[in-house]
């Protein structure tokens, strides 16, 4: 069985192309479906995905107003089902403020832009995004974000903690977490969150921009590989 | 009328910006400066004329769209 | 500048010099128009007759520079030059200063100036596919400098990140000419089907023209003519002109207008830049010889009680011009509505020659456009050719300053030193086809989305060069584009330039940009590489302090296989070979700026012959397989090459020594032109071949560990030097 | 003493954020919503116990940092 994606398209959404050449590249080359946001149905799918960009502009708070777009009732409804939600950069915010993951993604602490490769550690392989990585397996990836300061409560953090969901933190290139290894201000240097289920996650990064040592790395690929796989199996 | 909406981070939340902000003045000679903190306001000209009603409306697409509330409180003033 | 203006004034020639045109050019207009012109009459002239939309110093020029090739598709003339690139493809590419509002709203100047660049490529119907940028600023010990940068570089991020069109290169540079007068030029490339390019002459009796985009407001009303305008102590009142950029509408720009164009819908269509609607439609409708009018009732509006004068100078961002196939309104309102974007049909093609603007019940102007272009002035300014200065003597010239100690003093100072804070906001990756990012190569490489092909992107001036001897800063300026391509190993095909000087009316800075075409079509000629766009930006003055002259050169060239494509860093155990001569040219090297103190001699001369055979041996080299890695020779020399490379690849060298024949400090520093480096598994090949093809080669050293070690055993570590070569931004933006 | 320093575009600057969200708002089904202007309000700790002495601070920070003239205007309050 072959992994049926479908990519979200909000106005202002710009790495849709990227996540699409990554799709392909697990998926012998079939194109995602591309929906619309102002659509309110979804095809049959097995992976929603919420690419990056700038929605709506980013104004008035990142991903906030993509979040009340009328798709979003049908992905909500999609990931309550046991759908597979992978929201990436401006994706993760519009799941955050969507409520469909906790949290939420502030300016970044040094307030500039970010535009870098940066490590992530692992911290989690029993979600269908991780399955394809090691434990504690160091990844290069590519940051693309003005606001990825992850933020959330103390108890909300120690739940998310408690209950495994912490998918993948920002570290140093030998896997040290460290505060100096923390890009943008973010709550116990979280990249990336699942919901309660493992099958919603939210990365600030990006893995779709390396899925090919000519674009200068493919870290990524073991996510996509990940859930074409959990689907075979 | 006219509501005018302020939003504010929630006190606990990090404002990395009012500590620029705060920084700044520091840098250039403001003596006195404690803490700062830096929100957004949005006015927005309504066709409502009833205060209340003016009022009311503000409230819900502050809680609705102009604030998260996981991050930030608001306040509404009608004029 | 009375600008917006409110109530209607009497039109005289008072007036006409406030809207910047002379006695001589208000005599023209009454002559074309047998009356006195209404207010927005002598608007659209004084916007069209100003130097930045008409070239009125420039043009006669500018003709000198060879613009044609078999791969040329259209050179200038258009909104942005079109090359073929092969695959049924051409590149479409442009660059186009915002020199004046970057200086007066840093943020948002260099913001639009980005906007503004992507609309000119779009507007032929390429999807925009990488932006670069070539900066120059003042002093960094000048206060107002910090501002600048911090606010140019976040504008460029900002627009760019926004609208996902990656970032992948540019150029900076820090001169205290430029105090009061930074340089923001901006140059985006894009891909279009040969036989799917949109041109913006009108055509088609009746047919409807429409506006998209954003909102018409009071925004910029007279920036054309500002941008023609010196600084004085005034400017500040200038302010009200600055236009706020809106990325995200420019984003559903781009893609409703390429959805549009992949309908048969358009017939023509041109984006409003400097002069907005003005300049639109007189363009389109004067290079399709018909005429147009204007019912400005219909102008979607942002702000109330527009008056036609305000609408037609306006230069609000985001917006178009598009001629329509008649019936083909309603598909394209559909698109548009889609993408929540303004659409209007307000006016229709005619066939009188004239341009007829009618608002609430008004006539407002009807101007015939024949003469509007072809009475516009044309000056051939008055010239002083500027006398090249002598050589220095290169053998006089000691320094105690110890080769490793003046490296780490070169690669920490501002023009020298790592350019990542700049970078790392820059959003690269977007779009997925970026093979090598800002400091990885010499050129930014972009693959083609679907193909195997790749551009290389370049932009490249040395305006110290250009100050001491334009000429040869011309000529050296297109050859460091050339060679930057060809480190690569792509083959460079056409340029784009911006020529950003002072004031033409004295005839130093005309000599300046006269002699600097010279040097350019020189080159250009040599090297196959002609002129295919442009842009000029005249009166970059401030109280009468000029630029230096700086004519930025954005160079495109493709490689058949991306994953060919070269870059600087190098690995252990290779050999390093220098392709070509060095005399040790000091002359207004960087080592004699920065070690020496001094700002003097003639810069090093270009050879253009030695420059193409230079440099088809490195591609020829690349493309047989042996090289690794490559790094063309510019500013600060060799040894600045070398250490680049060794930070790029985080590994260290052993050097040879410096021949005899040429001082120490001329071999490692000087800035002898038509030069590479080479890293190769075993030299002997490469230098065999360089023999054969009658090359200069020699084997510098040999790569590996984290050490950069000179013959006597004098060494600095990697550390070291990437502590150097990063301090400056860092510590200065902390 | 708290200074309060509200910042907005100057009228006729063109401003996309109180459009987008003019936009969102509609779409979201709220009616009646004219004009939206978004802004910034910094609100900053001051040692200064002197309501004037306080407000010339605060006007002097806004005019030398906190806002930027060349498109925004802003209002300074004490409380
Ligand atoms: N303003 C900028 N924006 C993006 N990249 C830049 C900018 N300035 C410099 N760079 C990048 O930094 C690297 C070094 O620049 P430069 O020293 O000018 O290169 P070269 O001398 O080879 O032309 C290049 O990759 C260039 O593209
Ligand atoms: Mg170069």
């Amino acid at each position: 069985m072959s992994l049926r994606a479908g990519i979200v398209i909000f106005p202002g959404t710009n790495r849709e192309r990227d996540m699409a050449i990554a799709l392909a590249r697990v998926t012998g080359g079939r194109s995602p479906a591309m929906i619309w946001h102002k659509d309110t149905d979804l095809p049959p799918l097995d992976l929603v995905v919420l690419p990056g960009g700038f929605s709506h502009g980013d104004y008035l708070r990142c991903g906030a107003m993509a979040a009340q777009s009328p798709i979003m009732r049908a992905v909500r409804d999609f990931a309550a089902s046991g759908g597979y939600v992978l929201g990436v950069c401006n994706g993760f915010q519009i799941l955050a403020e969507a409520g469909m993951l906790p949290g939420a993604l502030l300016r970044n602490a040094g307030l500039r832009f970010l535009a870098q490769d940066h490590h992530l550690r692992v911290e989690r392989t029993d979600t269908v995004f991780t399955r394809g990585y090691a434990e504690g397996e160091v990844l290069r990836v590519v940051l693309a974000h003005g606001d990825g300061n992850y933020f959330a409560d103390e108890a909300t953090l120690d739940r998310l903690e408690g209950e495994g969901r912490v998918a993948f933190r920002y570290c140093g290139p030998d896997g040290a977490v460290t505060p100096e290894a923390n890009p943008n201000g973010s709550a116990r240097s979280i990249a990336g969150v699942t919901s309660a289920n493992r099958r919603v996650l939210g990365l600030m990064p990006h893995p779709e921009d390396y899925v090919d040592p000519l674009m200068g790395g493919e870290d990524g690929l073991p996510m996509f590989e990940g859930l074409v796989g959990a689907l075979a199996a | 009328m006219k509501a005018i909406v302020t939003v504010m981070l929630k006190p606990g939340v990090l404002d990395p910006q009012g500590r620029a902000i705060g920084h700044a003045l520091e840098t250039l000679g403001f003596e006195g400066v404690g803490e700062v903190r830096a929100g957004k306001i949005i006015e927005l000209e309504l066709a409502e004329t009833d205060t209340a009603r003016a009022r009311a409306a503000a409230e819900a697409m502050a809680a609705k769209l102009l604030a998260n509330t996981v991050i930030e409180s608001y306040r509404v003033e009608v004029v | 500048m009375s600008a917006p203006v409110a109530a209607p004034r009497p039109v005289d020639e008072k007036l006409a010099r406030e809207f910047g045109l002379n006695a001589e050019e208000y005599g023209r207009v009454l002559a074309i128009m047998g009356r006195t012109p209404s207010l927005t009459e002598l608007g659209i002239f004084s916007v069209m007759w100003s130097e930045h939309c008409s070239y009125k110093s420039s043009r006669v020029w500018l003709k000198e520079l060879p613009t044609k090739a078999d791969w040329v598709v259209h050179g200038p003339g258009e909104n942005a030059g079109v090359v073929d690139i092969g695959d049924g493809l051409t590149a479409i590419f442009k660059m186009e200063s915002h020199n004046h509002p970057s200086f007066i709203e840093p943020y948002q100047g260099a913001a639009t100036g980005v906007g503004g660049i992507l609309r000119d490529v779009f507007t032929m119907g390429a999807r925009p596919i990488a932006n670069l940028n070539a900066l120059r600023f003042g002093r960094p010990e000048n206060p107002r400098t910090k501002r600048v940068v911090d606010g140019v570089v976040r504008g460029i991020g900002g627009y760019g990140n926004c609208v996902g069109v990656p970032t992948v290169g540019g150029e900076v540079n820090f001169h205290a000419a430029y105090d009061g007068n930074p340089l923001v030029n901006a140059m985006t490339v894009g891909i279009a089907p040969r036989d799917r390019i949109f041109l913006s002459a009108a055509a088609g009796i009746g047919n409807p023209v429409v506006y998209v985009g954003s909102k018409t407001g009071r925004d910029g009303i007279h920036g054309a003519t500002m941008a023609s305008a010196e600084f004085d102590a005034n400017s500040e009142e200038k302010r009200p002109t600055v236009q706020v950029g809106d990325p995200f509408t420019e984003k559903l720009l781009i893609e409703a207008c390429l959805e549009l164009m992949a309908t048969d819908a358009i017939v023509a269509i041109q984006d409003m830049g400097a002069a907005g609607l003005t300049s639109s439609s007189v363009e389109m409708a004067g290079k399709g010889g018909v005429g147009i009018v204007l019912d400005l009732d219909a102008v979607p509006q942002r702000e109330t009680a527009m008056t036609a004068y305000e609408m037609m100078l306006s230069e609000s961002q985001e917006r178009m011009l598009i001629v329509l196939r008649p019936g083909a309104e309603d598909l394209s309102r559909a698109i548009f509505d889609k993408w929540d974007l303004d659409f209007a049909v307000i006016g229709h093609i005619t066939d009188t020659g004239r341009i007829v603007v009618r608002h609430k019940g008004v006539l407002e102007a009807d101007i015939p456009l024949q003469p509007l272009s072809d009475e516009a002035p044309l000056y051939r300014r008055p010239i002083e050719w500027p006398t090249p200065p002598a050589p220095l003597d290169d053998a006089a010239i000691t320094s105690d300053v110890p080769v490793e100690q003046a490296l780490l003093r070169l690669i920490a100072s501002p023009d020298l030193c790592s350019r990542a804070w700049i970078w790392n906001q820059y959003d690269a990756a977007v779009g997925g086809q970026t093979v090598k990012r800002p400091g990885a190569a010499d050129a930014a490489i972009v693959k083609i989305d679907g193909s195997r092909r790749a551009l290389a992107l370049t932009t490249d001036c040395t305006p110290r060069y250009c100050q001491a001897d334009p000429r040869m800063g011309g000529m050296q300026a297109v050859a460091e584009a050339w060679r930057n391509i060809t480190a690569t190993g792509a083959r460079p095909l056409a340029i784009t330039d911006n020529m950003n000087f002072g004031n033409p009316e004295k005839p130093e800075i005309m000599g300046q940009f006269a002699a600097a075409i010279q040097g350019m079509a020189a080159a250009c000629n040599a090297l196959d590489f002609p002129v295919v766009s442009g842009n000029v930006s005249l009166y970059n003055e401030t109280e009468g302090r000029g630029i230096l002259p700086t004519p930025a050169i954005g160079g495109l060239g493709v490689i058949e296989e991306a994953s060919q494509a070269r870059g600087i860093a190098i690995a252990p155990h290779l050999d390093l070979v220098l392709i070509g001569a060095t005399e040790g040219w000091l002359g207004q090297s960087l080592w004699l700026r920065e070690i020496a103190g001094r700002e003097q001699g003639a810069p090093p001369p270009v050879n253009l012959v030695a420059e193409r055979r230079h440099g088809d041996f490195v591609r020829h080299q690349i493309a047989a397989g042996g090289v690794h890695a490559c790094h063309d020779v510019s500013d600060g020399g060799l040894l600045v090459a070398l250490a680049e490379m060794a930070l790029a690849g985080n590994t260290g060298f052993a050097l040879n020594d410096a021949p005899d024949g040429v001082s120490d400090i001329g071999f490692w520093f000087g800035e002898d032109q038509a030069r590479y480096v080479l890293a190769a598994a075993d030299a002997t090949d490469l230098l065999a071949a360089a023999r054969r093809a009658g090359v200069a080669a020699r084997l510098l050293g040999r790569t590996g560990g984290n050490e950069l070690t000179w013959a006597g055993g004098v060494s600095i570590s990697l550390k070291e030097l990437r502590e150097a070569h990063e301090r400056f931004f860092a510590a200065w933006m902390s």
